[in-house]
């Protein structure tokens, strides 16, 4: 039987690991590569670094940190967010160690380019980020690059049903606050046949597992948290022993 | 009193029956000379082989054995021979004394030790129950170290099971310090050193005091089912060292960096000022011993070198009788300071647990002995 | 130390590859030139992507006839995940796409432009003992399209939504696996380190 | 590579070693969340820590409650303050030896545990092995002081798992303090992962060992880490007390000088009296290193952490840095006695690691740092030092010397 996943975020700005606390407030953490050797050694059933900095900047994927991540080297998935906008952009990400990537602002600037790059590296390479808030009941699509944000339209995303594989529905209020992730968005997702993937301020609470009862919802991911304390992702799993059946088993490493 | 005729051991020593005269030491001496030492050395080798194998070495630490140490003589010259000869990686382990007491000579061993190459945890339990052990074991045993060699026959086989170190080697035999309670099931074997004199009395007397378990975690000798379930084993070096003995490891010792206490014997109680380095107030408990048994450090002294021929009866005696429960006022001072008692409650104290058989106490209060070194009463 | 030859068609994660294999304990290089791959006792060929772009990768570099000349010399090959499909004789992918043909069988969708992504855990269906010991236990999974072939070639299959898939395959000295060993973590290195003890004897 | 950017409150700007995130209003991340300090409710704190240690405390009274980690220096004193007469804990303290006592260190740890009547455990690694590892992290990254830190935080985790003793107190949790790396409220615990990225410089103990060089595992092996295993089959968790008690070393220093006699010295590079005088290097020629590879010194922190306090300007805290970064370094013959190096050899291996943003090389091996200092007058590196005044000295009227173990009392 497929697992649900236990996903690990990590979030990356000018090269180095930050918390992110509601899309506004940023903490230093640490350097990539250590952490995510860690989360490889904890045994995470993925990782997603989410390179935010990227697109704002102009930069476009960030090649060398994937390259470092490939090279450490881990065995466990990876998925590469942040500044991918371009058919070559994907095909370094891919080429350059990672399994899947994250297209966000290229979904609300050239939709189109999303079929051509799923012709190439494959739809369930592909994952569409949408930052979302929930506003008396509605939900938007928010653009952190533009801090604007517009009503969230499940026909357009429809339409990439065989073109892109999950959705990663990030509630961006909620980050950094553990239990307040906002679970309706499942429910206003189910008319899309997309796997979901959800992320942002769920943490050490029961919601994980409410979360993980909805047959939409692949994965749940975790990000801050896992900075917190010694064998965190092992924790975050200890919290979801309601879903334990759909989950992998955790996992610890003998070997220093 | 009587006197070995070998050497100068009275039978007034604890435990001590001689036979034909003869003292249990000078016996087990006698009985060295025939000893294969190269068989035993072989025999040693063989048991360590077979040993290493199942030796437990966890990722953050690589060590074959464990040797209780103290800032001494007997501490380095284990070590050295354990490491360069026997070609094992020891973790070394020192019961170290609190501040107030260890001695900068011990100290200053201590550091020697390390600097030999040696990997080395000081373990000291906490200064002030210390403190009041001290005092307790002082006024109830007459004897302040009965807390602390509790606490260090307890802490080196503490530390072998939470280090899961299959091995402690451990300096001289029950033969050598005549206290055979603690002999095992061969020579070599330590593993019956809960019987020993030192640890037969227990903790119980702590506990009266008082003190709750936690507080006395180093003073709590391991319990035989712990030894069991990780086939932890005591091995008697002195049993394969024949040239063990206190001026030997001396010898060795000082070579290696050793210092000696600037000794004056009238003031020591000891001929060389290579004992007892890391505690003055060692010297004033062999005055204390001398003034319960007749005998002190000195009279142990002169008998190694009676044994092995190197010292005539005659000069023994003499050295004896001028020397042996010599303690200058500075250590008995040092003392009364630290449990926080007037030299006076301390003499009180010693002349009513001095032997009043051996001794006859002046009026004005000095305790001269009734014995002749060498003749007895 | 055995070489493994890891081939660099610019399609998937070499990189992560190649360590993996050294920290196992291999000798692994990753080349897309011929001759360099020639000395190797082991081929691997990974893959990420859609299968006709793979496909006109290896045609380009011209290592669709290198690959298949290696195998009739019975070397050792291992494909992993696409690498997997291209082995096999053709996949449905966006088209009809003839592959290596090493592996006989072809590639088809898994059905409903479903996708199956994820850890996942494997039945064995081959009494072999480089593989054998793996029953049960779990490996990653990305892929949208499986295999479909005659059960001799099967080696272990995955179940999916109530229906269950070809999730290794084997062919003489052939082996793919659909899932992705490298990212497997312990489990992955594991039957890594078996495939490839296991085809140097079998050789 | 961003260009840096400085906070406009403290003297910390976006090259931090730790890492600083600065905000759109110029305020950086250690200054915002050192803000907590004055907004949180730490009676709540101190009883959310109650709450988290109420599991570990032994009801039977037999074992030991918890690990502290101590050294003759720094937060030590308040630590066993806080563990043992505030919380009524009965901790084994352990303690790492780096081998660079002062008779100032051995004092204060001897007086630590008579005060606070505790059992200690004294790690002493093999001197051979220390010199040999310390020499691999000179080479591989250019640090003098890595086996300290790898063994001082190592020693502790490795003695719980030992003894299993599951709760490990730490004092400041530094990522917090200087840079903000967690709020107080994220309760953030001692990890393998902060170890080796911060504490460590990114390299662990196995990190050291490479085919060019000399260094083997058993060298190496009593640097490493407990396993995740071992970890898990312990329960090992180290707590950080400043997520819990409102965080200030100045006055909690001299709260311990004045119930446990705690002693103080006077330093050449820095204004502060209370860290690290149990060490002759470290705020020597380790902070000169330090220097050399960051661009700041130890007096960059301190004066930073006294401007977040409120206790000094900005103005006042720059002219501080100016004058004790320009200090000489002192004690550094006997670092080279100890390791088994000449002076001009040990600078030359130095001169690999001049951060060149920082440093100017003007001649073959002779560099002067780009920093715009205005000169401050000597008179002027009293304008605070007024305020921390040492009762005792590093030397402790004794001789220079590095001391392996030393009695400390009186």
């Amino acid at each position: 039987m497929i697992k649900k996943r236990v996903a690990a975020t990590v979030v990356v700005k000018n090269d180095r690991v930050v918390q992110s606390l509601a899309f506004k407030t940023y903490l230093p953490v640490g350097s990539v590569d250590t952490i995510i050797q860690n989360l490889d050694r904890w045994g995470v059933d993925e990782i997603i670094v989410l390179n935010i900095d990227r697109t704002s900047n102009g930069l476009g994927p960030n090649i060398e940190i994937v390259k470092k991540i490939s090279s450490i080297p881990i065995s466990t998935p990876l998925t590469y967010g942040g500044g991918i906008t371009s058919v070559s952009d994907a095909i370094d990400v891919i080429s350059s160690g990672a399994e899947r990537i994250i297209i966000d602002s290229l979904f609300l600037k050239s939709p189109s380019d999303i079929k051509i790059i799923s012709e190439v590296i494959g739809s369930q390479a592909i994952i569409l980020s949408i930052p979302f808030k929930v506003i008396d009941g509605h939900f938007f699509h928010f653009n952190y690059l533009t801090k604007i944000f517009t009503k969230l339209d499940l026909v357009n995303i429809k339409q990439y049903e065989k073109i892109i594989s999950e959705l990663l529905l990030i509630d961006v209020d909620a980050e950094g606050d553990a239990g307040s992730y906002s679970n309706e968005v499942v429910e206003f997702f189910s008319e899309v046949n997309i796997g979901l993937i959800s992320y942002g301020g769920v943490g050490l609470s029961s919601q994980g597992s409410e979360l993980l009862d909805a047959p939409s919802v692949n994965a749940i991911a975790y990000g801050n948290i896992l900075n917190y304390g010694e064998l965190f992702f092992q924790k975050v799993k200890k919290s979801l022993t309601k879903s334990k059946k759909k989950l992998r088993r955790s996992t610890y490493r003998d070997k220093i | 009193m009587n006197y070995c005729y070998c050497c100068l051991q009275p039978d007034t020593r604890p435990n001590e029956k001689f036979l034909h005269g003869i003292c249990s030491i000078c016996r087990y001496q006698k009985s060295t000379s025939e000893i294969d030492w190269e068989a035993r050395y072989d025999q040693l080798l063989s048991y360590l082989k077979n040993r290493k194998k199942k030796s437990v070495k966890n990722s953050f630490q690589k060590f074959d054995c464990l040797i209780g140490v103290s800032g001494g003589k007997d501490s380095a010259r284990q070590a050295v021979w354990v490491r360069d000869k026997l070609g094992l990686n020891p973790l070394l382990w020192s019961l170290a004394y609190p501040p107030e007491q260890i001695a900068e000579t011990g100290t200053d061993n201590a550091s020697n030790l390390i600097d030999l190459g040696f990997d080395m945890v000081i373990s000291s339990p906490a200064p002030e129950t210390w403190r009041k052990l001290i005092r307790e074991s002082f006024f109830k045993f007459s004897n302040h170290m009965r807390a602390s060699e509790l606490a260090l026959f307890s802490s080196v086989p503490q530390a072998a099971l939470a280090y899961k170190i299959p091995i402690i080697f451990w300096g001289e035999t029950p033969y050598q310090v005549g206290d055979l309670g603690a002999v095992g099931k061969e020579g070599w074997d330590g593993n019956n050193m809960k019987n020993s004199n030192t640890l037969s009395s227990g903790h119980k007397w702590m506990l009266d005091m008082g003190f709750s378990h936690n507080e006395l975690i180093p003073f709590v000798y391991p319990d035989d089912s712990e030894f069991h379930l990780q086939d932890l084993q005591i091995i008697y070096l002195g049993w394969y060292l024949g040239d063990w003995s206190l001026v030997n490891n001396a010898i060795y010792s000082n070579l290696n960096g050793l210092s000696n206490r600037n000794n004056i014997a009238i003031e020591t109680g000891d001929l060389h000022g290579t004992s007892a380095l890391d505690d003055n107030w060692q010297i004033m408990n062999q005055m204390i011993k001398y003034y319960k048994f007749g005998f002190g450090f000195v009279t142990e002294i002169v008998n190694e070198d009676l044994q092995r021929g190197l010292v005539d009866r005659e000069t023994a005696i003499k050295w004896i009788t001028k020397y042996d429960g010599k303690c200058s006022d500075e250590y008995i001072s040092s003392f009364c300071n630290y449990i926080d008692i007037s030299t006076d409650e301390f003499w009180d104290h010693i002349r009513k647990s001095a032997n009043k058989k051996l001794f006859d106490i002046t009026i004005s209060g000095e305790i001269i002995p009734k014995f002749v070194v060498g003749t007895g009463l | 130390m055995t070489k493994i030859g890891i081939i660099d068609y610019g399609v998937g994660n070499v990189n992560s590859l190649n360590k993996s294999f050294k920290s196992i304990g291999f000798k692994s290089f990753k080349s897309s030139d011929k001759s360099v791959l020639k000395s190797s006792e082991v081929l691997v060929l990974p893959g990420v992507g859609s299968f006709p772009y793979a496909m006109d990768r290896l045609q380009q570099l011209k290592l669709d006839n290198f690959i298949i000349n290696e195998s009739k010399k019975n070397k050792p090959i291992i494909g992993i995940c696409l690498g997997m499909q291209l082995l096999t004789d053709s996949s449905e992918e966006n088209g009809d796409h003839p592959g290596l043909g090493i592996i006989p069988g072809k590639i088809i969708e898994l059905g409903n432009s479903d996708f199956h992504i994820g850890w996942n855990d494997i039945d064995i269906c081959k009494e072999l003992n480089f593989i054998k010991k793996f029953n049960k236990y779990e490996f990653f999974f990305n892929h949208g399209y499986v295999y479909r072939g005659h059960v001799k070639n099967i080696l272990s299959k995955t179940t999916y939504k109530s229906n269950y898939f070809a999730s290794a395959i084997i062919q003489k000295n052939t082996v793919g696996f659909q899932f992705h060993p490298e990212k497997s973590q312990k489990a992955g290195l594991q039957i890594l380190k078996s495939t490839i003890n296991f085809l140097l004897k079998s050789k | 590579m961003e260009e840096t950017s400085f906070c406009k409150l403290c003297l910390y700007d976006s090259n931090h070693p730790l890492g600083l995130e600065i905000n759109d209003e110029g305020v950086c991340s250690g200054c915002l969340i050192h803000q907590e300090k004055d907004n949180l409710d730490w009676n709540k704190r101190w009883e959310d820590l109650e709450d988290l240690i109420k599991p570990y405390r032994c009801k039977q009274k037999v074992k030991y409650d918890c690990i502290v980690p101590v050294t003759g220096a720094n937060d030590s004193y308040f630590i066993m303050h806080l563990v043992k007469n505030k919380l009524k804990l009965n901790p084994l303290i352990v303690t790492y030896n780096k081998y660079f006592n002062t008779p100032l260190g051995i004092k204060n740890l001897a007086n630590l545990r008579s005060k606070f009547n505790v059992d200690i455990l004294i790690q002493n690694i093999n001197p051979q092995i220390v010199k040999k590892v310390t020499k691999a992290s000179l080479k591989i990254m250019g640090s003098m002081y890595w086996p300290c830190i790898a063994g001082q935080t190592v020693f502790p985790v490795q003695t719980s798992i030992r003894y299993k003793i599951p709760l490990v107190i730490w004092g400041a949790h530094q990522g917090t303090e200087q840079v903000g790396m967690f709020s107080h409220l994220h309760n953030s615990q001692m990890t393998r992962r902060y170890r080796k990225d911060h504490d460590l410089m990114g390299f662990e103990a196995d990190d050291l060992l490479n085919i060019f060089n000399t260094l083997g595992e058993e060298d190496i092996c009593q640097y490493r880490y407990p396993s995740d295993n071992d970890l898990r089959r312990n329960s090992t968790i180290g707590i950080y007390l400043s997520n819990y008690v409102r965080w200030d070393p100045k006055v909690q220093h001299e709260e311990m000088v004045k119930l446990y006699n705690y002693e103080s010295t006077k330093f050449h590079r820095t204004f502060d009296i209370y860290d690290h005088g149990d060490c002759y290097n470290f705020l020597n020629i380790h902070d000169y290193i330090k220097h050399i590879k960051t661009g700041h010194t130890k007096v960059t922190d301190q004066a930073s952490r006294e401007i977040r306090h409120g206790r000094i300007s900005k103005e006042e805290a720059t002219k501080l840095v100016n004058f004790y970064e320009t200090q000489l370094y002192q004690y550094d013959d006997l670092f080279y006695e100890w390791l088994g190096v000449k002076k001009n050899s040990f600078q030359f291996v130095l001169n690999q690691f001049y951060n060149k943003k920082y440093w100017l090389e003007v001649e073959p091996g002779k560099w002067i740092t780009k920093k715009k200092i205005t000169v401050v007058p000597a008179e002027l590196n009293n304008i605070y030092g007024a305020r921390f005044q040492a009762n005792s000295s590093m030397n402790r009227d004794k001789p220079s010397k590095y001391i392996t173990v030393g009695k400390g009392y009186p």
